[in-house]
């Protein structure tokens, strides 16, 4: 057991830490963090941090340096999460791009592709959202029903996405659709395109979510084009593509690991700042005991997690008890977020301007609800943690 | 042995809900986020003149003199629809008070205007920073040549806009903690600095709301100086009996939303109510909905009768009802999945209103410990 | 709205109560109940006081007149159970054919059937037992495999039963047998036989449970004999047999809220006797908290009790909303002898006479994880609210 | 970055393994309940043979001079079986007391011995209608005629036929109470007077122990007169790490049995762990057991550091896996059915095993304070 950094890891840490305070937005680290309101606004000022970002070399550390990488190893990964949430970094706006979709293509893609799409991932030229959910298909991705069909030397593309992020700034969609029909084998038939969103067909509207931001979109097609030259791998074996993708997606998990840790620490602050009645939260009994309980599982995720982490160096890629990490990390954020609400008592309700401490705590409770439905609900990690790492029978729905 | 709701009190049941319905349920609710209180004055004046508002008033005032029992189809369909505005308060804290400590000059005062529906009250008690306790009323009521002048600040008073008059927690004696607070009536008047205040559940307003220098006549002040806080709990008696039946009300619409949802919504080839998972976390909700409603129903018995349990039976059905509203209402958000997480259903208008009411005049342990200390423990 | 009680039940409570007060075993008002330890002489009390109950005309007050019961009320069978957990009554040995047998076969026995066994189970002279669940059919009883089997004038019964209680005192047994096999329909072929337990090929083994008590037993049937007069209904249709025997079984969770709420009591009583350190842990918030929470669910449980008993009265029969009732009522007993063993601290681990408060407490808390499985799990429980009283669809075991 | 334990302790594991599961594994357990204890005493005797006595002595006093995450292994498999006895205690409890407070005599009269496997110590902590905290602690220690002579009651004193000593708790200042303790380790005499109490976790002995008069030398007193309790913490955050392994190993176990028959199980036509309510529970049983070994390993390692959150790791460690514990173990038995019901499944075995440690040595909140405080919260 070694808890230590080596050398070269710390070494790592450092130069970005030194890059991080020389380049970040004016005033940032001083806490003056505002984005701007307006999206056009939002997405300028989003996409000019990612092009810092490359032009430093920060852009894409686990690419291969020859696509603009630094190879970085699991461990620098996890250093550049833990430096970004330390800071509050900016969003990433192509998150999808350099995470998901460009990991992927220098995976599976063809030279062409790698040549036509990688810079421009990188640069924040063009930004990535995913196609996946549709209104009859969100726990079973499956039940798609976006149709592409050929026609002649070109594919029109019919049907319509939901909770799509990124899809109100996004250039190009990582899309699923359907170009076969296997009723005994749902998952064969399905193809990849990468489509453009900037063309006649392809509609995007915004989804007003509970806490009242609009952080993703529906896309609606109506014969909206791509060629075979879009596809990504081969015609009908799209869940190959998937599943490709999401093994690339190694370390997004250790980042919102950290950005709990960070969020408890911030509630303990919170609970010795507040006052009720004049005395600070944190001397009350029943308060105490909470932060304790809390803290024994916000540590027990983190240490957990980096068991799996150590698993996954070892093995060179990670184990099925990976998927207990988001289940943990969803639920507990959703506790954590209400707790901290709640312990500001009926004055918890206050909101934005009014709110008594940091409006941030109601806007995260608010928050909270998405994350044990979005990316799967808890109830499908539930199913693949029993199924993939208990071995218990499939569910009879499948 | 009855434990169940009259035929009458069914039937009026049957009144309010249509007559809810036919405004949209909880488009009402929708409206107040718009700030748009025209339909939910329609439903006032509709409620009024069902008679809502003099049930528990007596005769002589213009009301019915009926029981609490008799207002709990109205609020459990109120909660259905989470109907915002301050009939609450104004029926079952309010009306009780001044019911049992009014003079002879404030009931005519009042309980008709009440009774009618030309009058709602909103409750001023909670100050800034500080928590629903005797400790944590530090506004001032203090006798001047002859005269009373009130001075400070209390937050979160609900829905100012459509109130007359508010009743305010004040404290009248430095020495003494608990028996040093009163209850004063105040009409609307510009002499009180309104600021509107930004809500989690933004289709229940409240504001800021300040006292400088206010002067308020001795006529003002309900019952005993310096018995305030004792009156109050027995205002609070009916008032969280009230809640309660209107968060089983709500509940009971959470749970209708869930379960339908279940048998239509299909993953995986199957309606999800098919799985354990879903179903089972519906069966937890409908269990939790059931035993609230029960409680409410006794809650709302008892308060009317002088058992030994009728604090302790209160209070129970209030802590019970605020924390499964919040339960149910968050699995309801969960078995609806993204759709769940929009505004455009309204899982989360329900969310919101669980969270507003869980802590609103006392939080769950502080009514614990008033359950277990009533029954002498 | 109206909970009080008509004169005539006040009467008859009171005739009860009277009659309890002179008849009750020695002593047994004051505390001495103490019944024996030895099996035989444990079955020989319990018989007499059967007997005695019998004799005064209290020991089936829900049958009619006719078969020696006293034709009661839904509302005098609940006081009789208040007033029987009232003084804490010795069991009653004939529950089964009390409750369960005698009723069927009032509504659907034959005369001979009637004739032959009502008037032994009152007088405890026939003690009853149940044969329903086998190692392989325990939440799904269409899975038995005891079969029995038509040979010249009578059936040979071979198998096995376990989770039969009273098993090592009955005279006879409720049997569940297969009698033909309907792979699709598995409901079908079942036929009920009342067995003679005093035969050659009946053997009973006691199954000691994990509070070490023997409250059950298994019974293996080799060559059993029965004829058709032992059929209760027609042959192959014993699952509507089991249906209307289930009906008659109206008030045995009414008894169960009361002991619940008893238990609730003493727990009271405990915090209010029980010192730490010379302090009463009733003083303790976290103790007092917490007893408020199990008022309420405690309260609850039983105001849903009568609600839905005031339905029943209303309606002739039991809602299917009555299933909440054992479901709460088991779950709720199994938190709250926890909660009573909890707060002794680690002094709760002592056990019998070392027990430094009622050792009541250790077996109730041990006793209860029994109570969420039998008579239905918790989770088969789930499934017939979510299935009966919320019209969700049906699960796919099924 | 390297979080799991090295080649060599996993290798130590599987001996250790293949050992009790020669002894039929929770036989022994099994066989303590019968009063049967020839089989646990090969067990350790074995143990002191593979040098488990030593893994943390000093090599000076015949040991290894290894670490608190040496001993994981071995108190993982040792809870995988339930293994009983007084291993923990003397390990993970006397001797990082006695290498840190001890005398050098006190070292060489008991470590080497510790280390071979010949002695085991109990630890007599708790009294009657007491709870552990120094106010809890009354048997008193009184300088009498330049000796020392002990008076009182423990009750709850672990397996005490299997013990050669005892470390014993002690009060020797009335007037203050946190540092008015001490802690003496007396060898097994005849003074002693023993009274076996009945354990509701019947494989795990306990027994009341009386000192009448028992005269103590000054060499006896560990470490400092009157600053026992604060000793004490050093040695129980060993202890609590130690006791998480213990329970991680138990927990695993119960959560391999419930996955095992869930697969083999069959109702309605279907392994039972293919119904969500059997295959979600059994999922927050792993999910449980795999956050109550990582927060356990860390601890162990952390135990040996200084580092700023030694003690909050360890206690969380320790809350951690007694909570989840007692909830693991409940829903095995549901999980078996009726079956898990019956003295003849082991289910009944953790169970009660999980409540014995729930409390031993202090309580939950006990240690969420100690973890708070320790944070500087």
């Amino acid at each position: 057991m070694d808890f230590s950094f080596t050398k070269k890891e710390e070494k790592f840490r450092t130069e970005l830490r030194t890059w991080l305070e020389a380049n970040l937005p004016e005033g940032w680290l001083e806490g003056k963090r505002d984005l701007p309101e307006d999206l056009d606004e939002y997405s300028r000022v989003l996409r000019a941090w990612q092009n810092k970002l490359y032009e430093g070399g920060w852009a894409a550390i686990a690419w291969p340096k020859e696509y603009g990488g630094r190879n970085a190893s699991l461990m620098e990964e996890i250093i550049y999460h833990q430096e970004m949430v330390r800071v509050k970094a900016p969003p990433l706006i192509n998150y999808i791009g350099i995470h998901m979709v460009g990991p992927t293509l220098i995976d599976i893609g063809t030279d062409e592709q790698k040549e036509k799409y990688l810079k421009k991932i990188l640069t924040g030229e063009e930004i990535w959202c995913q196609g996946y959910s549709e209104p009859g298909a969100g726990s079973d991705l499956t039940g798609l029903k976006t149709r592409a069909v050929k026609d002649g030397d070109h594919w029109l593309i019919n049907g319509q996405k939901v909770w799509t992020s990124f899809g109100h700034v996004a250039d190009k969609c990582f899309l699923l659709t359907r170009t076969s029909t296997h009723p005994e084998k749902k998952h064969r038939g399905i193809t990849v395109f990468m489509m453009d969103m900037h063309q006649p067909g392809v509609e995007t509207l915004p989804i007003v979510q509970m806490d009242g931001h609009k952080d993703f979109n529906e896309v609606y097609m109506t014969d909206a084009v791509a060629t075979d030259a879009d596809i990504v791998g081969q015609v009908d074996s799209g869940w190959h593509v998937l599943i490709a993708l999401m093994l690339h997606e190694r370390t997004g998990i250790g980042a919102e690991l950290f950005t709990l840790e960070k969020q408890f620490n911030d509630t303990v602050e919170l609970a010795q700042q507040y006052k009720v009645n004049g005395k600070p939260l944190i001397e009350n009994p029943v308060v105490r005991q909470k932060l304790a309980n809390f803290y024994a599982r916000v540590r027990g995720s983190l240490l957990n997690y980096y068991k799996n982490l150590t698993t996954t160096i070892k093995n060179g890629q990670p184990g099925a008890e990976t998927s207990i990490d988001k289940l943990v990390v969803t639920e507990l954020n959703q506790a954590l977020s209400a707790f901290a609400v709640e312990i500001q008592g009926h004055q918890g309700v206050l909101f934005d301007k009014d709110a008594v401490a940091d409006p941030k705590w109601q806007h995260l409770f608010l928050a909270s609800f998405g994350q044990t439905i979005g990316g799967g609900t808890s109830e499908v990690q539930r199913n693949t943690i029993g199924e993939r790492v208990l071995g218990l029978p499939k569910d009879m729905g499948r | 042995m009855d434990f169940s709701l009259t035929e009458e009190q069914e039937m009026f049941r049957g009144h309010i809900r249509k007559m809810l319905d036919k405004f949209g349920g909880t488009q009402l609710a929708r409206e107040m986020i718009d700030n748009n209180p025209q339909n939910l004055k329609k439903v006032y004046t509709t409620l009024a003149e069902l008679g809502c508002g003099g049930i528990n008033i007596p005769e002589e005032y213009d009301g019915m003199d009926l029981d609490a029992l008799d207002l709990v189809p109205t609020f459990e369909e109120m909660g259905r629809s989470l109907v915002p505005g301050l009939f609450m308060e104004t029926s079952a804290l309010v009306v009780p008070i001044l019911k049992k400590y009014g003079t002879e000059q404030q009931k005519q005062q009042y309980l008709p205007n009440i009774a009618s529906g030309e009058k709602l009250v909103s409750f001023a008690a909670l100050e800034p920073f500080n928590d629903f306790s005797p400790a944590g009323i530090q506004c001032t009521l203090v006798r001047q040549d002859g005269q009373y002048v009130l001075n400070g600040t209390k937050t979160l008073v609900p829905e100012v806009e459509l109130a007359d008059a508010f009743l305010v927690l004040v404290r009248t004696n430095q020495t003494d903690q608990e028996d040093g607070l009163s209850l004063v009536l105040i009409d609307k008047t510009k002499g009180i600095n309104i600021e509107k205040q930004s809500s989690f559940d933004e289709s229940k307003h409240v504001a800021k709301i300040e006292f400088n220098n206010l002067v308020i006549k001795e006529d003002q002040i309900i019952g005993e100086v310096d018995k305030g806080w004792t009156q109050l709990q027995e205002g609070l008696l009916y008032f969280n009996a009230a809640l309660s039946s209107y968060i089983v009300g709500a509940m009971e619409s959470v749970v209708n939303m869930a379960t339908e949802y279940a048998k239509i919504r299909e993953q995986f080839g199957q309606a999800i109510g098919r799985f354990q998972a879903i179903k089972h976390s519906i069966v937890n909700m409908k269990v939790n909905l059931e035993i609230a409603r029960s409680l409410s129903h006794y809650a709302n018995w008892v308060v009317d009768t002088d058992e030994l349990d009728r604090e302790a039976a209160v209070y129970s059905a209030r802590t019970y009802a605020t924390e499964k509203f919040i339960e149910v209402s968050a699995h309801n958000v969960q078995i609806h999945g993204g759709i769940g997480f929009t505004e455009e259903i309204d899982c989360h208008l329900y969310v919101k209103r669980a969270r507003y009411y869980d802590q609103y005049l006392g939080s769950t342990p502080f009514y614990q410990e008033k359950v277990v200390a009533s029954l002498g423990w």
